[in-house]
């Protein structure tokens, strides 16, 4: 059957010969594939293509891409590998997983860069057509491993995939280049032949991308067929076939893949929904923020005005300066744009303004690992600006809660005039998970009621249970006012010298803040006893790693409980009561020690930090080993 | 009469505001802030309408005393709150206060922006050629050889001409005045207003404490008529106590020369006409300085405003994709794409 | 005698009558004197010519001037008062003190604004001449306060100043306008007289001054000598007369005023002797901070090189730069200037240059009170940047001490090869006291070396102990290399994206840090008993209130000791010891409470916060009230 | 050879580090290299005398592949550390490396005050207009209408014109060329390495991967003759397959026309001739744009280098002073004014 053929099967909803041996497939509760090769090679359009395919089978699933630096290195270099990791399995999965079992290597830069991460017996697919001695050389391999003894230790399936693939584009005349960019599809279609995915959704988004060029989508549909066909057709090594993972039980409901990047810039609009606000988004380009700028501007109709400045300062100023006209003003960013805003966002503090900054936190310091993912900018957020600056700062634990998070952002600056800092992190960014869709028109809505009355109307008024100022925007009949950056009287908001006044300013500023920990959700324990011996706590997006590994550990009989922070700035009111209930206190973070800081400082309690600064996520396996640790201390 | 009422006519008063005025005796900062209370009702633009937003200096304190909204920002970063505060609501009519610290050093690259975005709001640049609220330390726009307490043997680099880097930044409007011009300061603050675009004005300010006398060179009465071209569009660049001297182009080269009308066979029609369309033109006229050259006050330039302003493009993609696409569902954006159902008992 | 006849008096060394009547004078143990008035009425020199010649005198002494906010307002107006107290005593003087003994309002706004501050039966001189109805509405007074019942908890010495200067200086054929400004030479001379001070280090500053005018010179030592004999001459109300404040016993040794920014200055220039190296200031003029670049400015022939940036980014971008390339890289600033320099600051920290940062805090948050002192940066200091990026903060506790941090921060910058953060503020900057001039040359050098060799070269080896990586500077034949904000390897300095050695260079750079505990001194106790009751730890300005208050209240037997802190991270090795030798801890911060929040967190004592955001220092009373209140507690 | 050898004829192995180069295939930045790296050993500037300066961008990896010094820095702030290099170390040869984003966007205030203060060395701006390393998004130079991931219905921001803001900047040497022009990229790189000030080069630079052909509109083989004029000083402006086609002053106003040699009575004595001392035919030549006009390329501007340098001027001063008061001692300065001595009695 020819690759026509094949796709008209497809298209017709006919079985392949595949579906039909369904039966035969060995069952797995959980697998974790590595996708890896040459940036050029569309690891991450495979991966999420093997990702939105594997959701629709009704796995769950959580996945970590992980690129090279924000470079783009020559072909077969090791430093231009790409990654993308998924982990998916018949129950509910916490993280992308620790170690893959099964690794796909395009060429050998690939194989060098992550074999070490295969689980021994774990099953490599290697593309033998990219192991030239060039490839070879560029990846710094002196003896070809596939000849050697590097590989023993695994389970390989080695197949000529570029020449597979230019046999199976032949008929649609490409040149070879164009002919072997098809060679990732290829390499879908046997994994999907192997885990028993669907191609119907592939092709489909094939066929749109490249709707202007049919003969483009042609070929890459008969590679992925091609692909697919060959893992029903051919030996394969003993010990290898096809497997099954069956549908996880997720909660009802209507479900969607999600990153967090996605979620943010969702949440955001429909905070602003839910306040009756416009957004207006100042951003400059970053890395991982980038794409929440990306979102936002495709989204015109919903109101939301964006603006690309000419640096973060620009970026922040203009938000306040929209925040301060009426409209909510957001800013997205990463730590070293963070450092850049840091000035403004002490206007925005003082002139008690609404404002939500995103930071989307990525390995540091200075420009540090632009691409990968970490926690350290905890500590900025919360102490880095001068003087007596306080703001709330919250964090987002999954991709999906980013829209929940996203929108408690909106309503705490909306509801406290204050700006308010959002953590997620590259991995949350980009990191994508199913999630069951709300219906936002179940959430409450908070609209905003901006002042008036000029009515006895002092810019500095403030509501005496929330101690938020009044909104008096520009526009407004006889609320003309100035506000700035220097100190203001309590009311008036004039300028104000007077040394007491500056005193019960900043308690004001600071009771407002303060004042928030009355208006969030205590802080509940995720997992195991109410009190115990060790109890772990987490924030951001460290929260799959951690529940695993308290699961895991629970099951194990051992005494842990697992505490996920949301709120950072101010924290949970029962917080410290309940960290006390445990004889030991461990706080793993992606950073050298931060969250760890806070809390001793704040509840005195003995809490221990365990930093892990790789811009990569915890694996399970580490943290059930310091869970181990602890615990026997 | 409460400030419910329907708009009367506007007087100088309703752009008064109650706070005490705090610069130094003598500074040129009253003058330019009396010409805009006095020149504003005219425009018939409500207090309530109106706002100035402002860095940090001397200057930046302008908009405490505007009864108007206003908002003392941080230093240099006024265009990027005004940039948001007219995306977030393009009825406001907007005034940037910056002096030549705030304006040309630390905020420098807002400006630019600002004036290359070509935003519909008005700039006034208040140019004392000094760091006035910090206590004299020189500025981008101070001579060389400036001696203050930052550079006790004199400054040593070249001064920035405001007008020249507004025009090489894209600047459509840009025009000059003396802050105590009580003529030709309102002559430009109505043409900025009118314009449709980013309208700059560089106001030439004393400052009496740290830098006295600076313009002294063309503002001194002695020497106004002969150091001052006040330029007009279509009239032909006349100045002296005669008003016989003339600017010209020196034949087939780039370059302006004074020539005297009736002297030398020079008649009017010798003496170039200025165009305040004419980009090349401005850019000369903006780095003329006495002794040399007179100094050319009023608008140098003023593009024909042809191109939408910038919140006028922007804010238009916006009208556009609704009006395409329909105001945005929340719910429908959740569920587009690649979605699935999981049943109760999945 | 007309007013040259006395100035020759005074130039040829004769004693004046007032000096005959020395012996008739109340001796006195220590006085604090304010003098306010309009910014325009030249209080500012007044203030200081007295502390030129009480230091002379031999008293110890401590000022604190207090500017109007950063305007220049009309005269007359509250808001433009300017005030300028001294504390001088025959003992060692810890503070500029409380509450004035003296109080010298040369207008109704001066009078207004300080009174309140005045001890009850303390000595009022008013300049009558000032309270005209136009003054005194500007004042805010609806009445004469000098006719009512305002004054009368005070002993008030009523003359009109004015017009006594007008007649002083009438032989100069001055306009009114510029006799009147000689109207503070006049007070000055009384209050000379008052206190028996010598004129003669005024006079000759008066002519140094005027060099180009002297006929304004001698106008104004006109003025003085007239206020002098004033005082002589004139029946003064019972009660008031003159006083004698005999010399404190300072160590023995060559003695100055000098105020924080100077010594900062000079302590600059000192360290980087020691160290071999030229500076380089890059800075942007900023409240309070400007006058270290103006000071700088002034020392070229030190081989100082001043350059005022566009900004403060710039400012500490050309530092960073010319640290690289061999030079010592300062830059200078306030809390604003900070956040600016926030991101370079990571820059300087992950390519490990040394480069001494001088934050003269000020009011805060955001524009805050520029011309007012506060100690809120230093969470900002320690914690304000993104990503895990840690260098050495430290701080200054009197204005001579700044001299001494200075260099101290030198050393540490180019031993570790670290930005180190040197935190003073504006009570230190402009607060004067006499200072024991020491020997530069008695200071172990600290002589920085280059790397030359290329042998083995690689720009990120460490010196094994102190883990500092070689200073290789552009230039030097076979040691080109490129660094970077991206993560770098190990040893090569090349970029690496490889995870275990970002968490290796996190740790490094963490450990770097940290060891320098090993190279500062042990933590002291300043006063007090060695374990016990209560410990009052401070840092920075607040020293000669703290000093003053436990001095107090041991003097009262209370069990309080005094612990200042100037190493603010890494701190001293047995500062968590030391404190736990205490039960209560007590932590009095100018901010709502941050060394508190390190304290509680590094330590896990339950130390309490003092704090005092009003712009302006701790008065002893206040502390020693909240040391009985903790005692009591 | 140890790198402590006595100089000898370098060679472009010099200069090549030892770094791979990680750029797309295809990327300007790999011809700019190629020429900087063929180029510079004329000088005879030894590596360790050279120092390469960059902020963020695809573009700011250069000095990574040079075997020079190296900063790779922050996001638009390379001309500030350059500044604190050159002053810290005058004898160096810096070299900024910037993109249209780094050096226009985040960076343009420091671009502005490095070229109005004049320091001797050399800025190459690599303008792709585009911000390729953050994958697209439009940049300070991207024109009206550019649809990027920030953009999807089109920017519509005015681009700047980087040659137009350096002059308004008061830069005093502007050039330009095309990343592949193997010819004239080295002239213009020999030009402003031996101008005495700073010198400003901006080279159009192909991005392949978000902005392929951004200036095929001049640089394609088929139109480069009619779309490019060359610049040479005292030479007429001409340009066209032939050769013919020239600029001239359209006569008695300030605005070039384009006239055919040969055609209407038009002599070569009427085309322009290039004068690349004067500021205002520099400020006209760099706005020309294809299709109404040539790209004009090569040295914009040259000013006579007759003011110092920054760095001359600033350490001047401290040389000065050194003179006249001889170099510090620390311990006169501490007893310097109002001393006293307490005595061990007192
Ligand atoms: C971030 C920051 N840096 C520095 C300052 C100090 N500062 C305030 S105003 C000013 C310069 C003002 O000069 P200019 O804009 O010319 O205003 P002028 O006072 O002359 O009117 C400076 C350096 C500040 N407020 N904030
Ligand atoms: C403070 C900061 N903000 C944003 C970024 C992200 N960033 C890196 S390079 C770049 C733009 C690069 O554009 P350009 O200078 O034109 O260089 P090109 O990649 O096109 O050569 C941006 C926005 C950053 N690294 N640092
Ligand atoms: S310092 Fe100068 S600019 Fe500032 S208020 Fe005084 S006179 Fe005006
Ligand atoms: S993205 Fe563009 S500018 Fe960057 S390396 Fe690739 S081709 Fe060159
Ligand atoms: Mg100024
Ligand atoms: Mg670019």
């Amino acid at each position: 059957m020819g690759a026509l053929a094949y796709e008209k099967a497809l298209e017709t909803g006919m079985d392949t010969p595949a579906a039909r041996q369904e039966t035969d497939r060995e069952a797995l509760d959980s697998v974790v594939i590595r996708f890896a090769g040459d940036s050029g090679d569309g690891m991450q359009l495979t991966g999420s293509q093997f990702t939105d395919s594997t959701a629709l089978m009704g796995n769950d699933l959580a996945t970590f891409p992980d690129f090279p630096a924000e470079i783009r290195a020559p072909a077969g270099t090791t430093f231009g590998v790409s990654g993308f990791q998924i982990h998916f399995a018949s129950y509910d999965i916490l993280t992308p997983g620790d170690a893959p079992d099964v690794l796909v290597a395009m060429n050998p830069a690939a194989l060098k860069v992550n074999l070490a991460d295969l689980k021994r017996g774990g099953l490599l697919v290697v593309n033998t057509g990219a192991f030239t001695p060039g490839n070879l050389k560029k990846a710094g391999y002196s003896n070809d491993p596939l000849e050697d003894s590097t590989l023993d230790a695994f389970r390989v399936l080695k197949i000529d995939i570029s020449k597979l693939t230019l046999q199976a584009v032949e008929p649609f005349d490409l040149g070879t280049k164009e002919a072997l960019r098809c060679k990732n599809m290829w390499t879908l279609g046997l994994m999907m032949w192997m885990f028993g995915r669907e191609r119907e959704s592939t092709v489909h988004w094939l066929r749109g991308k490249f709707a202007k060029s049919p003969v483009i989508a042609d070929a890459n549909i008969a590679a992925l067929n091609a692909g697919h066909i060959y893992g029903e057709t051919a030996e394969m090594p003993s010990g290898i076939g096809g497997y099954a993972v069956s549908k996880a039980s997720l909660a009802p409901g209507h479900y969607r893949n999600i990153n967090g990047n996605e979620a943010t810039s969702w949440g955001l609009v429909a905070g602003a929904q839910l306040a009756g606000l416009k957004i207006f988004l100042g951003s400059y380009p970053i890395t991982p923020a980038s794409t929440i700028l990306h979102t936002l501007s495709g989204l015109k109709n919903f109101g939301v005005v964006t603006f690309q400045a000419e640096d973060e300062i620009a970026a922040i100023g203009a938000a306040i300066g929209a925040s301060w006209a009426g409209s909510l003003g957001v800013t997205s960013t990463s730590g070293p744009g963070v450092a850049l805003k840091t000035e403004a966002l002490g206007l925005a503090v003082v002139t008690e303004l609404p404002l939500v900054l995103v930071d989307v936190q990525r390995g540091g310091p200075s420009t540090g690992l632009p691409t990968k993912t970490e926690q350290s900018d905890l500590l900025q957020a919360v102490y880095g600006r001068n003087g007596d600056c306080p703001l709330a700062v919250i964090a987002a634990a999954t991709p999906g809660e980013c829209f929940f998070m996203a929108i408690e952002a909106v309503r705490l600056a909306t509801k406290y005039m204050t700006p308010v800092i959002l953590l997620t992190d590259g991995a949350l960014a980009n990191g994508a998970e199913p999630w069951r869709i709300p219906n936002v028109s179940e959430i409450a809505p908070f609209p905003v009621t901006y002042r008036t009355d000029p009515e006895g109307f002092h810019p500095f008024h403030r509501d005496p249970e929330t101690l938020a100022r009044n909104w008096a925007i520009p526009g407004t009949p006889g609320l003309e006012h100035r506000i700035g950056g220097l100190e203001k009287a309590k009311n008036s908001g004039n300028i104000s010298y007077d040394p007491d006044n500056h005193h019960q300013m900043t308690k004001i500023r600071a009771a407002k803040i303060a004042g928030i920990a009355d208006d969030i959700p205590l802080q509940e324990v995720e997992a195991g006893p109410s009190e115990g011996e060790l109890v772990v706590v987490g924030w951001g997006s460290t929260y799959g790693s951690i529940a695993q590994a308290v699961r895991t550990s629970l099951r194990a009989g051992l005494s842990v409980a697992h505490v996920h922070v949301r709120y950072m700035s101010p924290m949970p009111r029962n917080l410290g009561e309940l960290l006390r209930r445990y004889k030991k206190v461990l706080v793993p973070e992606l950073n050298n020690g931060m969250l760890v800081k806070i809390l001793r400082g704040e509840y005195l309690v003995d809490a221990q930090a365990l930093g892990k600064i790789a811009g990569q996520p915890f694996k399970v396996a580490e943290l059930e080993a310091a869970i181990r640790t602890h615990l026997e201390r | 009469m409460t400030p419910l009422d329907p708009p009367s006519k506007l007087t100088r008063k309703d752009f008064v505001s109650d706070q005490e005025v705090r610069w130094c005796p003598g500074c040129g900062d009253y003058a330019i802030l009396s010409a805009v209370q006095r020149t504003l009702p005219e425009f018939g633009v409500r207090p309530e309408k109106t706002v100035f937003i402002s860095g940090i200096g001397c200057s930046s304190r302008f908009p405490y005393y505007m009864n108007t909204y206003g908002f003392h920002t941080i230093h240099g970063r006024a265009p990027t709150l005004a940039t948001g505060v007219k995306l977030a609501n393009p009825d406001l009519d907007v005034w940037v206060i910056t002096g030549d610290g705030d304006g040309l050093s630390i905020g420098g690259n807002h400006l630019l922006h600002l004036l290359r975005r070509n935003l519909n709001l008005q700039v006034i640049l208040f140019n004392n050629r000094i760091y006035g609220l910090t206590k004299g330390q020189y500025s981008p726009t101070s001579l060389i050889g400036k001696r203050t307490p930052s550079t006790p043997m004199g400054s040593v680099d070249p001064p920035l001409t405001p007008a020249a880097f507004a025009l090489g930044c894209g600047g459509r409007f840009v025009a000059r005045a003396i802050d105590v011009d009580a003529k030709g300061l309102p002559i430009v603050l109505r043409r900025a207003h009118q314009y449709v675009g980013t309208g700059f004005i560089e106001a030439f300010q004393n400052c009496p404490v740290f830098n006295d006398g600076a313009f002294e060179h063309f503002t001194a009465k002695e020497v106004a008529a002969e150091t001052q071209l006040h330029l007009e569009h279509g009239k032909p660049m006349l100045f002296g106590a005669k008003g016989d001297r003339g600017l010209r182009l020196r034949p087939g080269v780039l370059e302006l020369e004074i020539v005297t009308v009736g002297e030398d066979g020079i008649t009017e029609a010798d003496v170039l006409v200025h165009d305040e369309t004419n980009r090349a033109m401005a850019f000369l006229l903006a780095s003329l300085e006495p002794p040399t050259f007179p100094i050319a006050l009023g608008v140098l330039y003023a593009a024909p405003s042809t191109a939408p302003t910038f919140e006028v493009a922007l804010l238009g993609q916006n009208a556009q994709a609704l009006a395409k696409q329909g105001a945005g569902d929340i719910d429908a954006l959740l569920r587009k794409g690649h979605t699935w159902e999981v049943s109760a008992g999945g």
